[in-house]
């Protein structure tokens, strides 16, 4: 019995159970804490397995940035969490059934496919390299560069149509159009009213 | 020495937990978003896994580009539901069938 | 290192981006068209950039890129029609006032992607490209902000779309743990080295089969077979018709030639599996469309379950796995893109009381107030049925061809038959606008001269379909040589 | 002799055609034209039949065109002419053209009257085409266009609908009739590899023997091809069971009724048989079943015949039953017989018929017998000729009609076949009482209908010099042709009954002399007598006798007037129940299980699966996501196992 | 025989095609010019099916006057055109009829008239190319474009119902042939060529026969359209306009009849051998079954409909009594030899005898406005040459000897008699149920007192009406007396396809 091990599996079920909870919880905040928690617990779990700078990110990332997007969205839309899960019941029988069919197919085909040779052993000697990031990063701007431009332009693609399908013109908003402002000519800037009163 | 199955088999759950919960959630889309995270969380985990049985980075290089491209995803899914809020004031998935048949 | 002459259309793409997201911030309203037209410029811009080096980028950039004839091929062609489509979204988005460039910058980032994706030789790449292309297709279905309709179809797509993602990444993640490698050469020698026919029980056999399902599930979603076709008819009825045009067509180009790529090269190997899951997939493709589309009322969504069935089709071809195969799925597949682009386009021209046009009751006795538009719409559909000598015809034709060769009799026969029940809600839109009475005029945004010429240079198509048919060949074969 | 005969048949057809095709022409230059062309026939025609019986008796046979030639086959259209087309063409040409004549002022004043001639011309054309034919194609060409006239005559007076529904109904009854014909002269055809009449006789010894397969049975070819061509005959000739047309066909213009439904057309059917008697000798059962169907005709529908009070049906029935006087003689193998009584009975019952016409004329249209009387005096010529015509008819000794109807009756008498001779024998008596009773009610007694006498002759020249001419053949014409002709072997080149007709002359007949004096005994003068007396009492005498009679046997007369059943039978039964049937396969067979169980079902089954189908696309997220797990978990359950 | 540079058949095929074409961008208000255009190409169509016709020489079974360009480079597709003994028959017919069809055009009046000639001449061009084309595929191009004019021609110019008609039509033949389109590809896979004479050497076991024998049938017997299959003929019929009666009727169901002979004969013969206790059954049951539906219908159109069911059961039984011959003496080969003459006859004289009905009833629907046989009565007495004319192709529609309608039945119930007496004892009732059907509706409409007002009103025939019947007319008679004119020109074509049934197995 060694450290690893219980960590392992302390984890595991940690990871699970929470996973649990982010399905079948009523209330989404609840739901967004536990799968928080889920990654938390799959973070400890990389680092077992020798994946350090990713256990890393997914912390800074996914439970810094995209969780608490979530949360925000959840927050900001105002749902109404109170209504019971009609038909719950009735369907939870079939997901149990369809849970327990993939997970025990590919269980199955994983248990026989990777438990009889000595390589399957995870040892706890870092192979790769001693250190992770260093490596992972001279890869990254090597090998996958180009993946790593298109990953950029992905990103990109994020924001602005993040951006587009949100931004909305508000009516109560003032707000200043810079095209407007720069693209202003004369014409548009001064108007010259004929004085009617004075001309008589 | 922890077998490697064994991590394979908490990855396959996860998966199975997040594919049984996106269609057993009739409520909340968010939630099914949510289910959607933890698939992809049973998959970078059959990543590492896997490149860590293979002594190969690769595995860690692609999960690093899950990570990237699943963020921008959930920010796009999230502005759609966003939007889709604004027009029905709900985003409960079962109010979301007016398209049918 | 990479050669970045290799990757210049797409450098051409990306940079015009990046100006243009700039440049449009600062144009007034009214001088919004100039962005229109520097993305339509750099379109043909890198179209005539690519025929120019035709031979010359016939080389693969890296382990991860390729950018052979095979793929300038398609390139071309997806650049060529997403010209035609901006011609159409243009005008539509003008005419209901709802005209931003965003909307075509988004659409050239899926653009970007779908370039990836037919040139990528690798999983990695391969993944981004997909995901480059469905999210902005998510963006732009959900373009239309004040639609509930838009709206809930892109939740729809959404999720139902990153569902997919991730079955593609669970797939790919099995073959890499099996093979150890991301590259489509790679994992190509690893499936040929092994014995599949001597040990076909073998765990690294399952483990494939594993992979090779969920690869082919995600990406028969991408394409829109049956039974993961459920997003298509809501999809494309939800969205703004040009945004229909834009869903319908080149996407599905990029998923074929993945589609080709995987299946015809890297699985190879397992033809012996995946041919019976793509005619499992094709013949339920082709039931549920043509059969759902019989009770259709909706325009788009009739066409959205023809598009199935013709979906249906181009598998079909697939699952034989012989060259001839390939070619009469490619020759389908582009007819598909062409006609497609063309009912599409024709519709998004029409406006019924100052809406789009949505349902076929729309559209009755056009034949009294455009007969030449009533035409029009005539030859497209009658070759969407297969009928001779338009174009639809010889895809057909060409398809059936292979099957019958590959003696699948009974599949052929199922083939034709289906056609037959097909043709039934074709001929219903052919009947509201050349039998019925006209009910309200429907008004046209814009003359009808591009729409014309098209439609007849698909009829010229259907008269010489060798022209489509010798680029079937030339294309598969060069990617067969490759 | 081949361009006379082509002139005898052509003529016809192109006074047809020009008739057709001359826009405007008065009635006169119509008749003209119709007259003319018949004429031309009719001289050419007496010329050769003159010159045949004055010795130039040969029998040659001319291809006139190719129909069609295939290996081995060839169809032509030919002549054959020899005596028997000879006296055929005669008599076809020489009635026709006095009907025409007679028609001139018969039909004065019909809207239709360059119709009429046109019609009629072409009737002879086709009769004349039959009689010429050197093969079986063109009888059965001749046969259907002289069908074709027939109907179109009957129909004449196309408004009238009792005259469309009676030519609807002969057509289609001579039709089941060429069905046998039509299937004979294939058989034929197959059989002996061409429809020449003479290298079909020729190849008859070959055929002897040969079967033919019909549902399995193997039945004798040549009786079978002999029934077949029989059905044809037996249709055209009015036989029992196919004669219910006959009378029906009535209501065509008189002219029609004496040129084509008792001198000419009819008759076609006794000609074929006769025309093909190499064929009949060999046909043994058929003959008998012939012999009978003549035998009752002659009989059963005399006894129609008495009870009919239209002047018009009871000549028509007389004329069937004439014909089944001739059909014995076939069955007996007498073809010349037949051919001989043919030729009386054309003169003397196209007279009777145009008489008739002559009386419905001058009675303004009325057929009804009982309404008439006492027309002797006021139309004094067809008094006359009617009379010669009806003793003729009766088989008055030294008349036309008693040379030829006796040589029948005898056949038997000495053949000891008492049955039909006995039958044959009452026939006399039935024709007798029936001829009676027209020339009683119609010229005797009083004059019910008021009719006056004009200064003039009862009608005008073209119709009384018919009545004249014809007279004179239907009382001389049986004497002068029986011995030098009828037993002078005239037919020996074209009737194969020469060796019985020599037996028999030398044995029963010996003279013509001897013959009508040896007849003043028979048991059918005696009848003849009887049947005058007895229709003296009973149409003369006491008008309620009749009755008296006719109440005791109610059944009889009931049976009599309803023709056998056959009146209900082709007027209602037949028709309603054709109808009816049509109808339930229309309606059950085709449009209900073939239509909409079929067709439409189909497409309605695949609407409602399509509609039901269409219900799976709920239109909510998660059953889509279901159903793409649920595609996941088959597709992986599925290819597991391999 | 004098060899012509030019390439005749491309010019027949184009000509229609191209005046139909430039007949959609002529004014439909300028009428007159539309029907000159319409009636010149027609007629320069005719004529040069005459020149077709003139240097056709009927001595020989080859084919004759043979275009061949590549087309469909990828799979070997030509544009292969030729004709023998048999196409240049029917391109006669058509030719023949499509002039009088737009001749007798010329008094109807409509909407959108330049469409519908210009429909017409498509029409046209796409069936000569189906008696023309040589290639298989071309063969089938045609075959199913054919669809698309009359679709539009019932469609859009058609009766009340004329939705489901057309649909029902469109449907039902597109089935019909798309089976035909999987049996030519794998007779093309087989043989290695999309040429159809190359099909004709394949030797092909029993059940690859059957079923290929299978597809052929269900499309050509849709087409022509055999027992159980022809409900949509009817329909058709009754909803399409006079002319497009005309053309289906006349030329339209020849194509099946046709293509029985160019593909169910000379390539599974053995399949018809072994199938003919099936075959020859449904063509009776044409004969008998629809003659008697004939009787009981009450629209005028409706019962030439059924007619032409029941005369196109003779041709099938013609065509289909060939396949007994297979191993049978030279004699019965011989005499199959004149069925199927006679079956080729049979449906060139359908081709002009219905036509000359549909004109009929047209005259007759354009002046009364009525199809039903019960709304006239009488109608001699006031179109006296019309109803000539009528009772003329009802006459000749019952086989009455002497017009065409004759010959063809003659020939097939000889080749009946010599298969089985039974056969040809049942198909002979057509001559009573041919008769009675065709002169009951004689009687009923034609005959009689004048039922109506709407008849007595009815105007005379005008010239452009009785010309296309007067020329019917003397055709059919023509052809009923001297038959040999075109029985000789497939002659030739007709030996040599016994000779290549029998001479195979």
């Amino acid at each position: 019995m060694n450290v690893e091990i219980i960590i392992f599996y302390i984890f595991s079920l940690l990871l699970l159970s929470s996973s649990i909870a982010v399905v079948t919880v009523n209330n989404p905040v609840k739901s967004a804490i536990s799968l928080v928690f889920s990654f938390f617990c799959s973070a400890i779990l990389w680092l077992l397995l020798n994946a350090e700078f990713l256990s890393i990110i997914l912390i800074l990332v996914y439970v810094g940035a995209v969780m608490v997007l979530f949360l925000f969205v959840v927050m900001m839309l105002d749902i109404n969490i109170s209504q019971a899960k009609e038909g719950f019941v009735k369907y939870f029988s079939i997901g149990i059934f369809v849970f327990a069919t993939i997970a025990g197919l590919l269980s199955y085909f994983f248990y026989n496919q990777f438990d009889n040779s000595s390589k399957n052993i995870i040892t706890s000697i870092d192979l790769i390299g001693t250190d992770n990031t260093k490596n992972l990063g001279y890869l990254l701007y090597t090998e996958y560069l180009l993946a790593f431009e298109i990953a950029a332009i992905i990103l990109l693609l994020g924001i602005i149509s993040a951006i587009t399908l949100t931004l909305r013109k508000s009516a109560t908003n003032k707000y200043q159009n810079p095209s407007q402002q720069v693209n202003v000519s004369k014409s548009e800037r001064l108007r010259i009213i004929k004085d009617e009163d004075r001309e008589k | 020495m922890i077998p490697m199955s064994h991590y394979l088999i908490v990855s396959s759950i996860l998966f199975s937990i997040s594919l049984a919960g996106i269609f057993l959630n009739r409520k909340n889309i968010i939630i099914m978003l949510m289910s959607l995270e933890l698939m992809f969380l049973s998959i970078n985990f059959n990543f590492i896994i896997f490149g860590n049985y293979l002594n190969d980075l690769t595995g860690q290089i692609f999960v690093f580009f899950i990570l990237t491209v699943v963020a921008a995803e959930s920010a796009i899914g999230l502005a759609i539901i966003v939007v889709l809020y604004r027009n029905r004031q709900s985003i409960n998935v079962q109010d979301i069938a007016r398209l049918k048949g | 290192m990479i050669n970045y002459l290799y990757i210049f259309p797409e450098i051409i793409i990306t940079s015009a981006l990046c100006f243009i997201i700039v440049l449009d911030l600062f144009l007034p309203s009214r001088l919004k068209y100039i962005s229109y037209y520097l993305i339509q410029f750099s379109l043909i811009f890198c179209v005539y950039y690519i025929y120019s080096h035709f031979n010359y980028l016939d080389s693969n950039v890296s382990e991860l890129y390729n950018t052979g004839i095979f793929s300038n091929i398609f390139k071309i062609f997806i650049l060529l029609s997403l010209v035609i489509i901006f011609y159409y979204t243009s005008v539509f988005l003008n005419y209901f006032n709802i005209y931003k460039t965003e909307y075509f910058l988004i659409t050239v980032f899926g653009l970007l992607g779908m370039m990836i994706m037919i040139s990528s030789e690798n999983l990695l790449l391969l993944y981004l490209g997909i995901e480059l292309l469905s999210l902005s297709l998510y963006s732009v279905i959900a373009f239309n902000r004040n639609s509930l309709f838009s709206s809930e179809a892109a939740v729809k797509y959404y999720i139902l779309g990153a569902i997919s993602s991730g079955f593609l990444l669970f797939g790919i993640s099995l073959i890499y743990g099996l093979t150890g490698s991301l590259s489509f050469n790679e994992i190509f020698i690893y499936i040929t080295s092994l014995n599949i026919s001597s040990n076909i029980d073998s765990v690294e056999i399952i483990g494939l089969l594993f992979a090779l399902i969920f690869i082919l599930i995600s990406l028969s979603f991408k394409f829109g077979a049956a039974p993961f076709h459920m997003w298509i008819p809501d999809v494309y009825h939800g969205s703004i018709i040009t945004t229909t045009l834009l869903l319908s067509t080149i996407p599905k180009i990029a998923v074929f030639v993945i589609f080709i790529k995987l299946l015809a090269i890297v699985f190879s190997g397992l033809f012996l599996f995946w041919s019976d899951m793509v005619i499992i997939l094709s013949i339920l493709s082709i039931l549920i469309g043509n059969i759902i589309a019989i009770s259709q009322t909706n325009i788009k969504r009739m066409l959205a379950y023809s598009t199935i069935a013709n979906i249906g089709f181009i598998l079909l071809g697939l699952s034989v796995g012989s060259v001839i195969a390939y070619k009469a799925a490619m020759f389908y597949t582009l007819t598909y893109v062409i006609t497609t682009i063309a009912v599409f386009g024709l519709l998004s021209q029409l406006v019924y009381k100052s809406k789009s046009v949505e349902n076929i009751s729309d559209l009755s006795g056009l034949n009294s107030s455009n007969p030449f538009l009533a035409f029009l719409l005539m030859v497209i559909l009658l070759s969407y049925i297969g009928i001779p000598p338009l174009l639809g015809f010889h895809a057909k034709l060409f398809i059936i061809q292979a099957l019958v060769e590959s003696n699948n009799i009974p599949l052929s026969i199922f083939a034709v038959l289906m056609t037959v029940i097909g043709s039934f809600y074709y001929l219903r839109v052919i009947k509201v606008i050349y039998f019925d009475e006209l009910k309200d005029e429907l008004l046209i945004t814009s003359k009808l001269y591009f729409t014309g010429t098209y439609v007849i240079g698909l009829m010229l198509l259907g008269l010489f379909p060798d022209i489509l048919g010798q680029l079937s060949q030339y294309s598969i074969s060069n990617l067969f040589n490759a | 002799m081949y361009w006379q005969s082509m002139i005898i048949i052509f003529s016809p057809l192109i006074g047809a055609i020009i008739l057709l095709f001359k826009n405007k022409s008065t009635d006169f230059l119509s008749s003209i034209i119709a007259n003319s062309a018949i004429g031309i026939s009719m001289l050419l025609s007496l010329w050769l039949f003159i010159s045949y019986v004055s010795g130039h008796n040969i029998s040659e046979s001319h291809l006139i065109y190719t129909w069609y030639a295939t290996s081995g086959y060839f169809f032509e259209i030919g002549l054959l002419i020899d005596s028997l087309t000879i006296v055929m063409s005669f008599i076809v040409t020489f009635i026709s053209f006095f009907v025409h004549m007679y028609s001139i002022t018969y039909m004065k004043g019909d809207p239709s009257f360059k119709r009429f001639f046109i019609y009629t011309n072409f009737f002879t054309f086709s009769m004349l085409f039959i009689i010429f034919s050197n093969n079986f194609l063109q009888l059965f060409i001749g046969w259907e266009l002289v069908g074709l006239s027939s109907y179109l005559l009957i129909g004449f007076w196309y408004n009238k609908p009792s005259a469309v529904s009676a030519n609807l109904k002969a057509f289609v009854v001579n039709r089941v009739g060429d069905i046998g014909l039509l299937l004979g002269v294939i058989l034929i055809l197959i059989t002996s590899n061409s429809l020449n009449y003479i290298d079909f006789f020729d190849k008859l010894p070959l055929l002897r023997d040969s079967t033919i397969n019909l549902l399995g049975y193997h039945i004798e070819l040549l009786p079978f091809i002999a029934l077949l061509l029989f059905i044809g005959a037996a249709a055209k000739s009015a036989q029992i069971p196919l004669h219910f047309w006959l009378p029906d066909s009535m209501e065509g213009p008189t002219p029609i009724s004496a040129l084509i439904h008792a001198a000419t057309m009819v008759t076609a059917g006794i000609f074929m048989v006769a025309r093909l008697s190499p064929l009949y000798d060999l046909s043994g059962y058929v003959l008998d079943l012939i012999l009978v169907i003549g035998v009752s005709t002659a009989l059963f529908m005399g006894m129609v015949a008495l009870v009919q009070n239209d002047i018009k049906r009871i000549i028509a029935y007389s004329t069937i039953s004439q014909l089944g006087y001739m059909t014995a003689a076939l069955g007996a193998s007498y073809y010349s017989f037949a051919i001989y009584h043919l030729l009386t009975h054309a003169f003397f019952k196209a007279l009777l018929f145009l008489c008739a016409g002559s009386i419905i004329l001058k009675c303004h249209h009325e057929q009804d017998i009982t309404k008439m009387g006492g027309l002797r005096k006021i139309m004094p010529i067809t008094f006359i000729t009617f009379f010669i015509a009806g003793i003729s008819l009766m088989g008055v000794p030294s008349m036309s009609g008693f040379f030829s109807k006796d040589l029948i009756i005898d056949i038997f008498k000495y053949s000891n076949n008492t049955f039909v001779y006995y039958s044959l024998v009452l026939g006399v008596f039935i024709t007798t009482l029936y001829t009676s009773k027209i020339f009683i009610k119609v010229f005797l007694g009083n004059n019910q209908l008021k009719i006056k006498k004009k200064l003039d002759l009862e009608h005008s020249d073209a119709l009384i010099i018919p009545l004249l001419v014809l007279a004179i053949p239907s009382a001389f014409i049986g004497w002068s042709l029986f011995d030098g002709v009828l037993f002078n072997g005239f037919f020996d080149k074209s009737i194969t009954d020469y060796t019985r007709l020599d037996q028999f002359y030398i044995l029963h007949v010996e003279h013509s002399l001897s013959f009508f004096l040896h007849s003043l005994t028979s048991l059918s003068f005696i009848m003849i007598i009887l049947g005058i007396v007895a229709s003296y009492f009973l149409y003369y005498k006491d008008d309620g006798l009749l009755e008296k009679i006719s109440d005791k046997f109610p059944l009889l007369r009931n049976i009599l007037l309803n023709e056998y059943g056959f009146t209900s039978l082709s007027n209602t039964i037949i028709p309603t129940y054709f109808k009816r049937l049509a109808n339930i396969i229309w309606m059950k067979s085709d449009v209900s299980i073939i239509d909409n169980f079929f067709v439409n079902g189909t497409a309605n089954l695949i609407n409602f699966i399509s509609s039901k189908a269409r219900l799976m696309q709920t239109g909510y997220l998660y059953h889509y996501a279901f159903t793409m797990i649920i595609g996941l978990l088959l597709f992986l359950i599925i290819f597991y196992d391999f | 025989m004098f060899d012509l540079n030019i390439p005749l058949l491309s010019l027949l095929i184009w000509t229609p095609l191209l005046g139909g074409i430039l007949l959609f961008f002529i004014n439909q208000k300028n009428d007159s010019l539309i029907k000159l255009i319409g009636f010149t190409f027609s007629i320069l169509t005719f004529f040069i099916s005459i020149a077709l016709l003139i240097n056709f020489d009927t001595s020989q079974y080859l084919l004759q006057f043979v275009e061949k360009r590549s087309w469909i480079t990828t799979l070997n597709i030509n544009y292969h055109l030729a004709v023998d003994g048999f196409s240049i028959l029917f391109i006669l017919l058509t030719t023949t009829v499509s002039c009088l069809i737009i001749l007798f055009n010329f008094s109807e009046s409509r909407q959108q008239n330049n469409k519908y000639i210009s429909l017409f001449l498509i029409l046209e061009g796409l069936i000569l190319g189906v008696f023309c084309a040589f290639d298989s595929i071309l063969f089938y191009i045609f075959f199913e474009a054919m669809l698309i004019p009359l679709f539009l021609i019932i469609g859009i110019w058609g009766g009340p119902n004329r939705v489901y008609a057309t649909i029902k039509f469109f449907i039902y033949t597109l089935f019909g042939s798309v089976l035909m389109l999987v049996a030519l590809l794998y007779l093309s896979f087989k043989a290695n060529s999309f040429y159809i004479l190359d099909y004709y050497n394949l030797a092909l076991s029993l059940d690859i026969q059957i079923l290929l024998f299978l597809a052929f049938l269900i499309a050509f017997g849709i087409k022509i359209p055999m027992w159980p299959v022809h409900t949509w003929l009817p329909d058709a019929h009754v909803e399409a306009p006079s002319s497009g009666s005309v053309i289906l009727a006349a030329v339209l169901l020849k194509v099946g009849g046709y293509g029985m002979i160019r593909f169910l004969l000379p390539i599974t013969p053995d399949a018809g051998l072994y199938l003919n206790s099936f075959l020859i059954p449904l063509s009776l049951i044409a004969i008998i079954y629809i003659s008697f539906v004939a009787l009981a219908q009450q629209d005028m159109k409706k019962l030439i409909a059924y007619s032409s069911v029941a005369h196109m059961g003779f041709v099938t039984l013609g065509i289909f009594l060939v396949f007994n011959t297979i191993g049978q003496t030279q004699d019965v080969q011989d005499i199959s030899h004149i069925g199927l003459q006679g079956s080729v006859m049979q449906m060139l004289s359908h081709g002009l005898i219905s036509a000359g009905l549909f004109i009929c009833i047209g005259i007759i629907y354009s002046r009364t406005k009525s199809r039903m046989i019960d709304d006239q009565s009488g109608i001699g007495q006031v179109m006296p040459v019309f109803s000539a004319l009528m009772m003329f192709f009802l006459l000749s529609n019952s086989g009455l000897p002497g017009t065409s309608g004759f010959v063809g039945e003659f020939m097939v119930l000889i080749a009946a008699i010599k298969n089985n007496i039974i056969y040809a004892i049942l198909a002979s009732t057509t001559l009573v149920l041919a008769a009675s059907y065709s002169l009951w509706l004689g009687k009923r409409v034609l005959f009689g007192e004048v039922s109506s007002d709407i008849v007595t009103s009815m105007k005379p025939l005008r010239l452009d009406e009785f010309w296309p019947l007067l020329i019917l007319a003397i055709l059919v008679i023509l052809i009923g007396i001297k038959p040999d004119i075109l029985l000789d020109i497939s002659e030739e074509s007709s030996l040599n396809m016994i000779k290549i049934i029998t001479s195979k197995y």
